[in-house]
């Protein structure tokens, strides 16, 4: 246990540490961090199209928490509900694709949603959609990229949840009058609760960290708070500011997820009580 | 096991009343795939009983109340609630309601919003609910927890409030499905006591299903005893555990000692023993092997009375248990009766036998039971 | 059901393009012309991608070797060290877990030049394990805290010592999980790109890491060929850690994946 | 505590690795093999067969390693990293020189070299390396437009006005790239291409907000977006509109131009670490990179133009339906190079390009 | 409760026979920071006794058995096993061998595998692990399964492969933390009758922990009520019951009825009642308000012999189950107790009470305690 627990601790308390340091510090010519104390790179990040991307950011994870939240609750109550002996075999083959290369299928995704691509064919035929109908380099495209990337972590949650919920909860809605819908939305809901929340902080933290669906299905549009990190360490070569940028994004993240540990530790709480 | 025999009612009409049943089943099947969990039931409950379903694990028990509440629909036969012809109403559209074997407690709202969860659908207003939740609470003594989540109480009172919820929409009929199975054995002693305190206090019919014959002889007025989805016997306590229909009723409810003879001019004669006098049989013809079926607590082991079959045994061992001590008497070698004595007298208990002893033994011809 | 339906049709459409184009004779990503192994020939001729690959395998074993023992004992010791300093331990775990990896990439890197450690395969596999050892620690540890006190003490009441009934009892009881993170690490850390881009040195680059840089300027049709194989190997393990579980004969390997 | 290991940190690990002294820098290189070649370049830049070529003449391997931005690479080098052969950008040359982080590279001994210098007078002494000491050129470019003749129209204007077409509005993409994209519109304003002034950049971002409605994304993948018809006009580097000729199917629906307000140009270089540990392989490989069927082979795998003489019809072949992608000596000067700025500039440069990127 | 009385013995001896005692507590403390789990128990418990530890949760008792065990250390006192202090011994070192509540199987091992664990560790040759595993199969009737995992047996299956894997160890004591506590009802009884034979035939001692009154009762030879970490009583099941020491173990073990009164020339006067005979009872003072406990069964309600204590009281409540049936009896407003009579003779029970009906009964003297 000791050697483990030190070099993890050394080495991510270590390195956490040093960006929050490179954040006040600058860079010589060739890129080498330089340390000091220097408030400038907060400063920086007065700049109105920070706020603006942050904003973004913000509302593209929560857009894709609540469309996961609304694809993966009828999938994972099907398969919970009336999965019957196929339920591992199927929630299986939710995850498996999860753990192909992240790139690679997000490639996938953006060719699907390519103007000439599959998805757009189809919904062509249909007369869904007109000639100049697009997906990629559009707020829906970079969306659509979250949401594929990400579902999973909304559906195992969901899964677990109404897996592990007593059936009967719904046959009492129903016994004390409630109609299928009521039931639903003042039983089944409120008793998955959880699972929808645990979902929800598994799919916004890496939503709103990520880069790779704004670069591949984004257009000047859908610049996400990841893309300037990765722009700052990747061009320009402006670390601290990269870094400052990074602890602004971990102080919102974390903000989220104080909020979310209160209320279970309220829930739990009250469940020893 | 054995199909009905001929002598139970088959439809078990509950006490002559003028009013129609609370709830009828009429020919009711349920059938999954090629088996059946429910056969050809049909049963009277009356307004106002305390009506259980008993039986072994899988026998239909469960199925037959879901049926009742519209969670399962009937493969055959109809179902009436007060009369009303209600078999393809959904279960919010019956008035009945069911306090489930987990309770199914809604875990997300307070005690008091669980309890006023069915009058706020029903759009009953909002001073009606309070009043009639805070009076509800009351009487289920939960007005100091009616703020509580249900997770923080303990098994009774999660239990109360189950009954609650359902109980203050004023059903005509409450089903239970084995409410009390999660409790321990002390608490459950406890519970029973309550929900019969309530259920003759509110006087609505109440639909329980239990396992367990000692729970469903202590609180029934009637009970039906089912097994393999057939109905076996229906009766009151008494007429079940003192007269039951056929062998594996008898057997069901409690203990009983089974001794193997050949039936001839009103007795029993054991294989190396002596003939019991049982009375005359009917169905039971003359020179069959029958098994003489007595239970252990109407064996008598001293003061036999005359009129008593009498057999002499050996003691083979007690088993002393607070207030009853059980005596295994062998009767003739391999043939042993398992004998329940109260221990009213100590004095008398303590000079008893503790093993080896001869002993006689007796009982009265119309408590043995004579099974084919 | 329709939604579950249309999902799963919109779930494997982009993974069936990647495999489908893989076979594409012609290097066009839009228009499939001819079934042809061409791609995939190129890519077993190809010096550099095999040596990719090559290092890719060897990192993943490695990162899941290493971080298995130090997450095992990690685990092991966490569950039973109930003080503040273990609950400390157990939220420092979850850090790599809520991170944006592009984040932990540089701080790696710029903790190792910190430490005056050149870069390597040693760095990627140490930053790898590093990173790993948290999904072990966190899968392993609700199945230690759902094992039985009792069964390690009944090993103790038959006469064994306290470190036999660890290897005798404790460990063969966790091995289906074990057996099962370590597959999920290899599979994880053979996709990694982000934190292997960062803290790779002069060697050969891992494999995803040589896709990123060839995605970002344009894909060329090799790379479907390998990301099908990537694809197949990795469904092929997790597969594996699926059901590993099931060879033991018990349910639900899948709550190893939601970490719960 | 984390304060005090990162300032420790800083203390011990982070002054620049491989500094060494100018002297040291100066030394000449022994051109022999002394190892293994550690190579360093954007992803598939060198035919693979040269590589075959290299390591079957001198019985070496070649240890390939693929940086994506010259920004991953310096951070590769500050790490550590220990390549032998590397190939930055001009301004990067000039920051490597600067920082003295280069070997000599004395071309006295490249048997190769003088096709190079003789002919291209330019790289005798270019900007970012005085005297040619440290570098040779290895690719040039020019940055222009390239559009779909079949959606657009077969003529375009020859200015960077092209891009506000209202015709191919919302099918614009320009580079992800800072300096190309202040780069296009300080041309078009007829301002320096590397201004860091206030007022100037000013100017630059207020014209790209006026494109930003035009635009439908940054992307160095410029010549494939033109190729799958996601983009019917784009900015894009010459090379990559060659090397795009080989996989189109209908070569006459493309169109590639330079402005006319003039357009950014660029060269990649060879260069050796100064911690380089087979500098002699290296110098080796140079020489053999220059030999003018390699030169020839890579060109047409790669489609840039090399500064070889000698190869330039080779290149004029490849780009017959493009003739705007070839560069001449005459088409190099100073003032079309992105150059250097100080601290400040850059972090000018910067905030403008996150503005025009981000708002 | 009340602290141990002086009439029970403290260090509670066991048969007196020539051997060393299998266990030993001596002075035995456990203390939980503050809190005290178990405070001074003295025990000796006999070669080859069947001995319960008997009380109400969190009394001490499973603290106590892991102290025999060597899983938890003792803060005070000590332990011996034949006669060897064996108080700072690992479990690994001890000749006791445990069954967990939870059975504790290695679930990765098969049956016979998971009995031969503690052989191996001993370093008992192959042919013989070989021979006494498959020797302790049979025993327990688990020879078929030998080769199954045991997440694919029973509850009672998986009892048996705890116990075997216990036995095949000869140990001296086997200790049992609750074995039955998971099983229902119907499988507990029948596993209590296959505990006991089992040790009586291999005459292994057996400390036994239970928080069942009745199975303590069925089961044991001797058996100690703890509360609250201290030792109430220790006794055979019979001195338990019938003369518990102090109220707690009175009300403990099984139902009593409590009339409240005034002690007062050998006989308790209710308080709007008759004066109840006792007899003369040492220390219980003249004048002084008391409890008199008088179990159920022991009350009669017929056939009244002289000598008896008499009431009379109001019939309240006939509450009819099966073997026995309970009436509830007010014999002054407020006080009502509970009588117990076995249903032996049917035609006599017909004619009984159904409630409201004036009864006198009555009870030995020598049958009721009186509390202080
Ligand atoms: N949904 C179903 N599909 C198939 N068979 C079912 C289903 N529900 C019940 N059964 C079968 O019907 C029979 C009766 O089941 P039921 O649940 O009514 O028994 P029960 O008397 O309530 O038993 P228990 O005491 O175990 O609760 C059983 O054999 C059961 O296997
Ligand atoms: N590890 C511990 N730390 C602190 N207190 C403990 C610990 N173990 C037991 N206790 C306390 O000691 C007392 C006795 O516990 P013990 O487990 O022996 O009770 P028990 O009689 O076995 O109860 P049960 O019938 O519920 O199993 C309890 O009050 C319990 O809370
Ligand atoms: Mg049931
Ligand atoms: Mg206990």
């Amino acid at each position: 246990m000791l050697p483990g627990s030190l070099w993890m601790t050394a080495f991510l308390i270590g390195s956490l540490a040093l960006v929050a340091t490179l954040a006040f510090g600058t860079t010589d010519p060739l890129g080498n961090p330089r340390f000091g104390l220097n408030p400038e790179n907060f400063a920086a990040l007065a700049e109105p199209a920070y706020r603006a991307v942050m904003l973004r950011s913000l509302g593209y994870a929560l857009l894709t928490c609540v469309i996961c939240l609304v694809v993966a609750y009828p999938v994972a109550y099907a398969i919970a509900l009336y999965g019957g002996r196929f339920k591992t075999l199927l929630i299986a083959a939710i995850v498996v694709p999860f753990f192909a290369n992240y790139l690679v299928r997000m490639y996938g995704w953006s060719v699907v949603l390519s103007d000439d691509g599959p998805l757009l064919g189809v919904l062509r035929a249909i007369g869904l959609a007109g000639d100049g109908t697009r997906i990629l380099q559009t707020a829906p495209g970079v969306v659509a990229g979250l949401v594929y990337g990400f579902i999973v972590f909304m559906i195992i949650p969901l899964y677990a949840a109404l897996e592990r919920m007593d059936v009967s909860l719904i046959e009492a809605g129903r016994d004390l009058y409630g109609g299928p819908l009521r039931t639903f939305f003042h039983v089944t809901l409120p008793a998955t609760r959880q699972g929808a929340a645990a979902g929800c902080v598994l799919v916004f933290l890496p939503a709103m960290g990520d880069f790779v669906s704004a670069q591949l299905m984004g257009g000047p549009d859908q610049i996400m708070i990841g893309n300037l990190i990765q722009d700052k360490f990747f061009q320009g070569q402006n670390w601290p500011l990269g870094s400052a940028l990074t602890m602004l994004m971990m102080a919102v993240l974390f903000l989220g997820m104080l909020g979310y540990l209160r209320r279970t530790r309220k829930d739990e709480a009250e469940a020893v009580r | 096991m054995t199909p009905v025999t001929t002598t139970t009612t088959t439809t078990a009409a509950g006490p002559a009343t003028g009013l129609a049943p609370a709830v009828r089943l009429d020919d009711v099947c349920k059938r999954y795939g090629d088996s059946h969990a429910v056969r050809d039931l049909s049963l009277d409950i009356a307004p106002g009983e305390f009506f259980s379903l008993l039986g072994p694990s899988g026998c239909g028990k469960t199925t037959s109340l879901r049926m009742i509440g519209g969670f399962t629909d009937p493969s055959d036969g109809a179902i009436l609630l007060g009369g009303k012809d209600v078999t393809a109403l959904p279960p919010n559209k019956r008035d009945v309601n069911t306090v489930f074997q987990s309770y199914a407690l809604f875990d997300h709202l307070s005690v008091s919003d669980n309890v006023a969860f069915g009058l706020k659908r029903r759009g009953v207003d909002r001073a009606g609910i309070r009043e009639r939740v805070a009076m509800m609470l009351e009487r289920v003594q939960l007005t100091e927890l009616a703020d509580r989540k249900p997770t923080t109480l303990s098994g009774g009172q999660r239990q109360r409030v189950a009954l609650a919820r359902a109980l203050v929409n004023r059903p005509q009929v409450l089903l239970l499905d084995e409410p009390l199975a999660a409790l321990d054995l002390k608490l459950r002693r406890q519970m029973q006591v309550e929900l019969k305190q309530i259920q003759r206090e509110i006087g609505i019919t109440f639909v329980f299903v239990t396992h367990d014959q000692d729970e469903a002889l202590t609180m029934s007025d009637r009970m039906a005893v089912l097994n393999d989805g057939r109905m076996q016997q229906c009766g009151t306590p008494e007429d079940v555990y003192e007269r039951p229909a056929n062998s594996f009723v008898a057997s069901f409810m409690g203990t009983s000692n089974m001794v193997p003879g050949t039936y001839r001019d009103g007795a029993v004669v054991m294989d190396e023993g002596p003939a019991l006098p049982v009375g005359p049989r009917q169905g039971i013809a003359e020179n069959s092997r029958v098994n003489l079926a007595i239970r252990p607590e109407k064996i008598w082991l001293s003061d036999l009375a005359p009129g008593m079959a009498r057999v002499t045994g050996v003691v083979r061992e007690t088993v002393y248990s607070g207030p009853t001590t059980t005596y295994l008497i062998e009767l003739t070698p391999g043939v042993t009766v398992s004998v329940l004595e109260q221990n009213t007298d100590r004095s008398r208990m303590e000079d008893r036998w503790s093993g080896g002893e001869d002993v006689e033994v007796g009982w009265l011809p119309e408590h043995c039971l004579v099974l084919n | 059901m329709a939604v579950t339906a249309a999902f799963f049709a919109l779930l494997y459409l982009p993974i069936g393009v990647v495999v489908l184009f893989s076979f594409n004779s012609q290097r066009s990503l839009t228009v499939f012309k001819d079934f042809s192994l061409r791609w995939y020939t190129a890519f077993f001729q190809d010096p550099v991608l095999l040596e990719s690959l090559g290092m890719s395998l060897r990192v993943a074993t490695v990162a899941m070797a290493g971080s298995l023992i130090l997450g095992v004992t990690l685990a092991l010791g966490l569950v039973r060290c109930r003080n503040r300093l273990g609950s400390l331990a157990g939220l420092v775990m979850l850090v790599p877990l809520v991170t944006p990896e592009i984040v932990t990439g540089v701080a790696a890197m710029l903790l190792f030049k910190g430490m005056q450690i050149p870069l390597s395969t040693g760095t990627v596999m140490l930053a790898e394990i590093t990173f790993s050892i948290s999904y072990v620690t966190v899968i392993l540890r609700s199945r230690i805290a759902a094992l039985n006190p009792e069964v390690e003490e009944a090993a103790m009441d038959l006469g064994a010592t306290r470190w036999q009934s660890l290897r005798l009892v404790t460990l063969p009881a966790l091995l289906p999980s074990i057996l099962a993170s370590a597959v999920l690490i290899f599979a994880l850390v053979f996709d990694d790109f982000v934190l292997a881009y960062f803290t790779t040195g002069v060697d050969p680059q891992p494999l995803p890491v040589r896709i990123y840089s060839a995605i970002r300027f344009g894909v060329k049709p090799t790379i479907n060929a390998v990301g099908t194989l990537m694809l197949v190997g990795s469904i092929a393990l997790i597969a594996l850690a699926l059901f590993i579980p099931r060879l033991f004969g018990r349910r639900g390997g899948l709550d190893l994946l939601s970490g719960k | 505590a984390g304060l005090g290991l990162g300032a420790a940190a800083s203390g011990c690990g982070f002054t620049s690795a491989g500094t060494a002294s100018q002297e040291a820098n100066d030394e000449p290189i022994e051109m022999k093999i002394d190892g293994d070649l550690v190579y360093f370049n954007w992803a598939d830049f060198v035919d693979p067969a040269v590589f075959k070529g290299f390591e079957r003449e001198y019985g070496v391997k070649v240890v390939q390693s693929n940086f994506d931005s010259m920004e991953g690479m310096a951070a590769k080098l500050n790490a550590g990293n220990r390549y032998d052969i590397i190939f930055p950008t001009a301004k990067w040359a000039e920051r490597l020189v600067q920082g003295h982080r280069l070997r000599r590279i004395d071309h006295s001994r490249l048997r190769n070299a003088d096709a190079v210098l003789s002919r291209y007078d330019f790289f005798t002494d270019p900007w970012y390396d005085p005297g040619s000491r440290h570098t040779l050129p290895f690719t040039m470019y020019k940055t222009g437009i390239g559009w779909r003749k079949d959606k657009i129209g077969d003529e375009l204007s020859g200015s960077w006005d092209d891009l506000w077409l209202p015709r191919a509005m919302g099918r614009v993409f320009v580079l992800d790239d800072r300096d190309e994209v202040l780069g296009l519109a300080a041309l078009k304003r007829g301002l320096d291409v590397s201004t860091s002034d206030e007022d100037d950049l000013g100017e630059i971002t207020a014209t790209l907000r006026s494109l930003r409605p035009h635009l439908r994304g940054f992307s160095s993948n410029s010549y494939n977006n033109l190729l799958t018809g996601d983009a019917v006009m784009t900015q894009a580097w010459s090379g990559d509109m060659a090397a795009m000729l080989n996989q189109a199917k209908d070569q006459s629906v493309f169109g590639f131009e330079v402005a006319e307000e003039g357009a950014p140009l660029n060269s990649d270089c060879y260069a050796i670490p100064s911690d380089a540990p087979h500098p002699g392989t290296a110098m080796l490989f140079i020489d053999y990179m220059l030999r003018p069927e390699n030169v020839r082979r890579n060109i047409e795998y790669i489609g840039y133009p090399m500064p070889v003489g000698g190869t330039e019809d080779t290149y004029a072949a490849l780009v017959e339906p493009f003739p705007a992608c070839v560069v001449f000596s005459g088409d190099l000067k100073d003032d079309l190079y992105f150059r250097n700025g100080d601290d400040r500039a850059e972090r000018a440069r910067d905030t403008a390009w996150t503005r025009v990127k981000a708002s």
